[in-house]
């Protein structure tokens, strides 16, 4: 097989040795059509594949976002069933009282808010309460993610 | 009087070495005239805001490598030559002395090493995914079509420097600047380019900086020029959310897609969705933060200062500099054009649901072009809200620079 | 026409370089198995939680170097080969030619020198030695005891490794599997394995992270097996305080016995030690936040991918991937029976005053198996704190692990 | 000395190549029977000497502490006097009024906020004052501390 | 040009090897002069230059401060009113309500805090408000940066 | 029978390779000793606060380093020694083999080459320009002269040690101890060493940061006994507001002109300015956080350990060792007065508007040097606030000993 490559390298060659100067009209239009092809080719394939996914997920999602529900209430009174007994973690909010959040404010943000005054208490053997998480007005998602990147992703 | 006679001579000796008589050394008035250069772009960088945490390390290195006998940097390390390798027989004609840099290199040499070795770019871009958020492009995988389009003026650009009779490594390096991706260009034009080469890495960094940050500039006029007033008009809906399921197989399947299609892009795409699926698994938190934060900064200073580094003056002042900042543009400007001309064609299929003027954003600079894109089509509709779906194309355009790269590494070679 | 035939040799080639076609070439089917071998374990890191910090990246590593003609990692490069050196006049029969390395490798084998070179483990150790308390080790010292005897998982499936006519590098890097700690089991697979090895380092990695996930299936049984209601039953009393004195003096004290017994364990010991030293000394806290975190965060990441590298599809798919996993988990479930048996032997010497449940914390594995300790323990009284109790073997699981990787590695070599 | 070494080490000659494969039934009972000697031989020795120290301390701990608290509160005092004078770090609490601390909150808990806080403010030349920090219930410290391994140390 | 000054290196050749020990009264006193005067030179040349911009800056700044302030002025006005219709990053405080800050603390130390906690926020697409920022009594610029150095930069 | 002969075979092999029978080889006595010394510096660092965050990792890399067959460090391997050079025709008498070290080294030789390749202290520089503000230097540009003045020390403790006979290496290593900077005595000090000489880069830098820690006792008598009770009584007034856009000149100014002058001062000058342009262009925070902290601490950390690795047993226990240390305070002594008489001149010179005790602070060792000008000052008149005006000199000191280290490395070599 590999010597089959060999071969066939040998015979195409179509590579461009960096150093030379004087490439023929057919060698440059030649790198432009294959070029755009393969751009083309590839990120066609992803749009198909992704596309696909998209779709059979679309219906997955719609019967297990209602699953997760039950589900998510379900481990949620076990949980705060089984907070006397079991050991837990420090930064685990659940067994603290729950802050006061202001509905919309997702989990992730107050969780990094723990997490970064947790880290402060690391090693104290305290935990912090939050007591409290407020938030503007949100605006779309898109906007903030932007300025987001814009301040951290210049690169 | 010994003394006398030993304290001149000594004297004498480091003046003989200083940089100031380097200015005086063949060719040493050029040093001065890259000095000067690197003045203009520290001013770019801090007075104008243009991309300064590139530009800035950028030109800082531009002024330590021309300083005379400061030997901070030494370009003729860095040349490939020729080395008969018992071994095998053969002749290595891209040899490169390690031994021989971690012996006799300066400061820039050791550090410039991360970017010969080809790992500071896929670094960055492991940076760069752990930011970057792909659910709009899920929710609206067309938008890859917009990605791939505006890379035509990668393809197109290496027509032009190929017509101005530059080399094969000149073309495909000073062409990749349309693809408005800075680790990008690095990589590719830090393989390619050799000692005959036209450019250096730093030349074509420093117009790819230079252009992403005049992307307002650039940008809108092609875009009015491009576009009727009804096209810019269409208001489009919202997307769909997309589950957490949806973008952790995102970065798997397009790692495995580009890097089997193009094995020459898996460095850079792979980290790229490497650093993705860590922020997206939601379990690596500790491992994404440092991704995105001080490792990106350390090996953004490294890379900046070296990049910099490698703007020899022989190099940069020259006609073929003139060449790489005029064909950068027209690299840039024709990757928006293509961009927007696949948007109108998107909108005539689409009988008017698609606004061309996402198609632009398709050059990536994440995520200012997207905001460009915004930015007009609020022109016509205030109300207009065009930056989702900007986005899309905006993060297709890093993917389809990774995908053009590797073609450009795998033809020319 | 020549356009069309330039085109379409381009084509070819690209396609003949893509990935896809080394699926077909000799052993490429292997490939496929690989990655969706790679899937399985992000699925247990991603989906299930085990260790997803170490196994999401080693998975990843693996995926990209399963890629065929991606060239990110040479397994040709790190072969030992022999060498005739001309100034020692011997032959050099463990020769890694770091100069090819440099010059060709890609960018997994480039990050894949932290490994060979010895340098990641022990500064992830340098992070553990700097968040680890020895508190509970230091007021109850006898707790070294349970935490040597968990080793002898290690040596027993030594035995077991050597009756199935595993090469003595495969036999001592299976067996520190059952130490439970992932960096003394890369520290020493990456130095004793070679090319006839049966294993790499990644499938030790990936074994040891696996089954130090599923600590809270394998332990409990085992536990509950070897140990009477009774047993289980005894409440220890609470541990005195220790002095910042005796926390300053034991890391100093650890590094001189253990360098000096075993020279071999130094590297890892001490780098733990030091980390330990730096944070119990309250005046570096800056040097431990960075060791903590960044520094250690940094070399996860390389760590992870890199030594998911190692697993080529020849190492993998094959019968002797099958005995690693069958023998790791022997080992793991060695070394919590070795611990427990000793802890009730601690327990009829004591008469009854220390509960054995303890002692399976000594495999290390820091901090799931003490609180496996304290979660049977609770099964029974559900006032038990053993938590603290069972931190003392715990730590002393880890001076254990790299004493007995020490010991292999003077034995092995 | 070390051609004695080199002489016995050749006597000897214990050690097993990495590629050997047909291990002898000694070989491979020495292995585990030196290994589990060493491994407990040296912790061991450890024992003894941290038992020994250990019980050294305990005595010294208790009189030290007593001196050590006398202490403390004589440089209370005098910092206390010296502060008007003197020249202070920033991020020293201590010229500050001290923030509100609920008792149990261990003092270093409070300088990693106020570093922080310190931190932010660093080169303005003003100084930020920490009104008080609570505390939830402490846990035991040794849930925490393996709580915080758990989040941090899965290496 | 570099023959020239390889021949008078050659002919001067005052480098003193490392290793050489018996170094002539000479050379040491030359050594001692050369550095002391080198290093006066050098920065007797920056005393003069810094000086020099110094004094031109002393005039510059002055006009340049009036400019500044009008054009600040002008552009928060401009900003105020863009408010509504422009895309805007999400650490971007001009937007939200501003927060109450004390007088005398700079601006750059509030968007540190807003930064810290947009950091939070980041992905979250909501935007924290910082009601406001105290500082305690602002001590001497110089002693804060002191004591900022003495704990962060012993190297 | 024969499984007893064989396990007390490998128990004497263990015992043979350990480090306690390497105490009763050849100068074993002199590694005993050496870890003494080393709980000495412990204790000094972590008891007294003795600059901890650079004196305690140096202290345990000299533990590590004198831990006989731990074999972490060679010496051997970073002696210079001569090679035939056949491309060149020449014989390197400067020859380091890495490929060798990579093969073969410890950890602390693969770190300790961050030393050698003179890559650490210039980025500890980066870090240090990015924390330092040259506001107060450039309010008063004479600073510099004090700053300057500070430097005899360097020049005049290069006599001391030539009189004592000691090769120019040792003479100029020991010298610039006096410019009172860690990073400046390691650079110059790892790049003039060599075997035959009678110090170690870690013995320098022992004597460097020790003399650092003692300040607070070494400067006062010397600042009381040169000055009179009403020169140190001198009132200064406030010092003039610096403008942003002087701030941002100053280190391109500083980089230039000195690079210039002595281009082997421009590594540490040109990252030093680097650092300070990053900081003052108030638009690379995120580059400026990563330089001052993790940055900086990562390397702290590695060049600490691996140059107290450095002090192996020969070269410690000597008379050379206290010939440092004697001359070490001699230097330190030396700038201290200099900077003094200086300041008296200039107090002359001004009619009484210079306190002289800010020429104290010339020496660097920022900002100790200057807090002990504020204290003496206030000895005198408690309402006085000098710490600003010696804040010019301090900073001034850390630039002068840069140029110091440049004119050593030009003359010696
Ligand atoms: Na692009
Ligand atoms: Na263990
Ligand atoms: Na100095």
């Amino acid at each position: 097989m590999s010597d089959l490559r060999f071969m066939f390298a040998q015979l195409l060659s179509s590579n461009i040795p960096p150093d030379r100067t004087d490439l023929s009209a057919e060698t440059i239009v030649s790198v432009v059509i294959t070029g755009i092809s393969v751009v083309f080719i590839g990120l066609i394939i992803l749009i198909v594949l992704v596309s696909l996914y998209g779709k059979i997920f679309e219906g997955i999602n719609k019967s297990a976002e209602a699953k997760a529900k039950a589900k998510a209430e379900a481990e949620a009174a076990a949980k705060a069933k089984a907070a006397e007994t079991e050991v837990k973690a420090a930064p685990a909010p659940a067994t603290a009282p729950a802050p006061a959040v202001e509905d919309g404010i997702e989990e992730e943000v107050v969780a990094a808010i723990m997490g970064a005054l947790s880290a402060m208490y690391a090693g104290s053997g305290k935990k912090p309460v939050l007591k409290g998480v407020k938030a503007a007005k949100p605006r779309r998602s898109a906007w903030s993610a932007a300025g987001i990147m814009d301040n951290t992703r210049p690169f | 009087m010994a003394i006398i006679q030993s304290f001149w001579n000594t004297l004498t000796q480091l003046a003989q070495e200083s940089g100031f008589a380097g200015f005086f050394a063949d060719g040493g008035w050029k040093n001065i005239i890259m000095i000067l250069i690197s003045f203009v772009f520290m001013y770019l960088a801090v007075g104008r805001g243009f991309e300064p945490l590139l530009l800035l390390p950028i030109s800082f290195g531009m002024l330590l490598t021309n300083l005379p006998n400061a030997d901070m940097y030494h370009p003729e390390f860095w040349e490939y030559y020729e080395k008969f390798e018992e071994d095998a027989g053969t002749v290595n004609d891209h040899y490169i002395d390690y031994q021989r840099i971690l012996e006799h290199g300066g400061l820039l040499d050791i550090l410039y090493m991360g970017v010969k070795l080809q790992i500071y770019p896929p670094l960055i871009f492991l940076g760069i995914g752990a930011m970057t958020d792909f659910g709009p492009l899920i929710a609206s995988p067309r938008s890859f079509l917009l990605g791939a389009a505006a890379q035509g003026g990668i393809f197109f650009t290496f027509v032009g420097a190929a017509v101005l009779n530059m080399s094969a490594a000149d073309c495909a390096s000073i062409a990749i600047i349309g693809g408005a991706d800075g680790p990008t260009s690095i990589y590719v034009s830090s393989q390619l380019l050799t000692k005959h080469s036209a450019c250096s890495v730093g030349t074509i960094a420093l117009a790819a900086y230079t252009y992403m940050a005049l992307v307002p500039i650039i940008q809108p006029p092609i875009m009015r020029a491009l576009t009727t007033k009804k096209e810019r008009s269409v208001v489009m809906g919202q997307l769909r959310p997309v589950s957490r399921l949806e973008k952790l197989i995102f970065p798997v399947l397009v790692t495995l897609i580009i890097a089997l299609m193009i094995p020459s892009a898996a460095p850079l795409v792979g980290m790229l969705m490497f650093g993705n699926l860590l922020k997206e698994s939601g379990c690596c938190d500790r491992l994404v933060k440092t991704a995105q934060n001080e490792l990106m900064n350390i090996i953004t200073i490294f890379l900046g200062v070296t990049v910099g580094a490698t703007t020899q003056a022989d190099k940069v002042i020259s006609l073929d500099f003139g060449k790489v900042m005029l064909l950068g543009v027209v690299a840039f400007s024709l990757g928006t054009a293509c961009g927007l001309l696949l948007g109108k064609l998107m909108y005539v299929l689409t009988k008017g649901k698609i606004n061309p003027l996402i198609g632009s954003a398709g050059v990536s600079a994440v995520p200012m072009a997207a905001r460009i894109s915004q930015k007009v089509g609020q022109e016509e509709v205030p109300t207009n809200y065009l930056l989702m779906h900007a986005m899309g194309p905006n993060v297709a355009g890093v993917i389809g620079s990774a995908v053009a790269a590797g073609v450009l590494l795998a033809i020319v070679k």
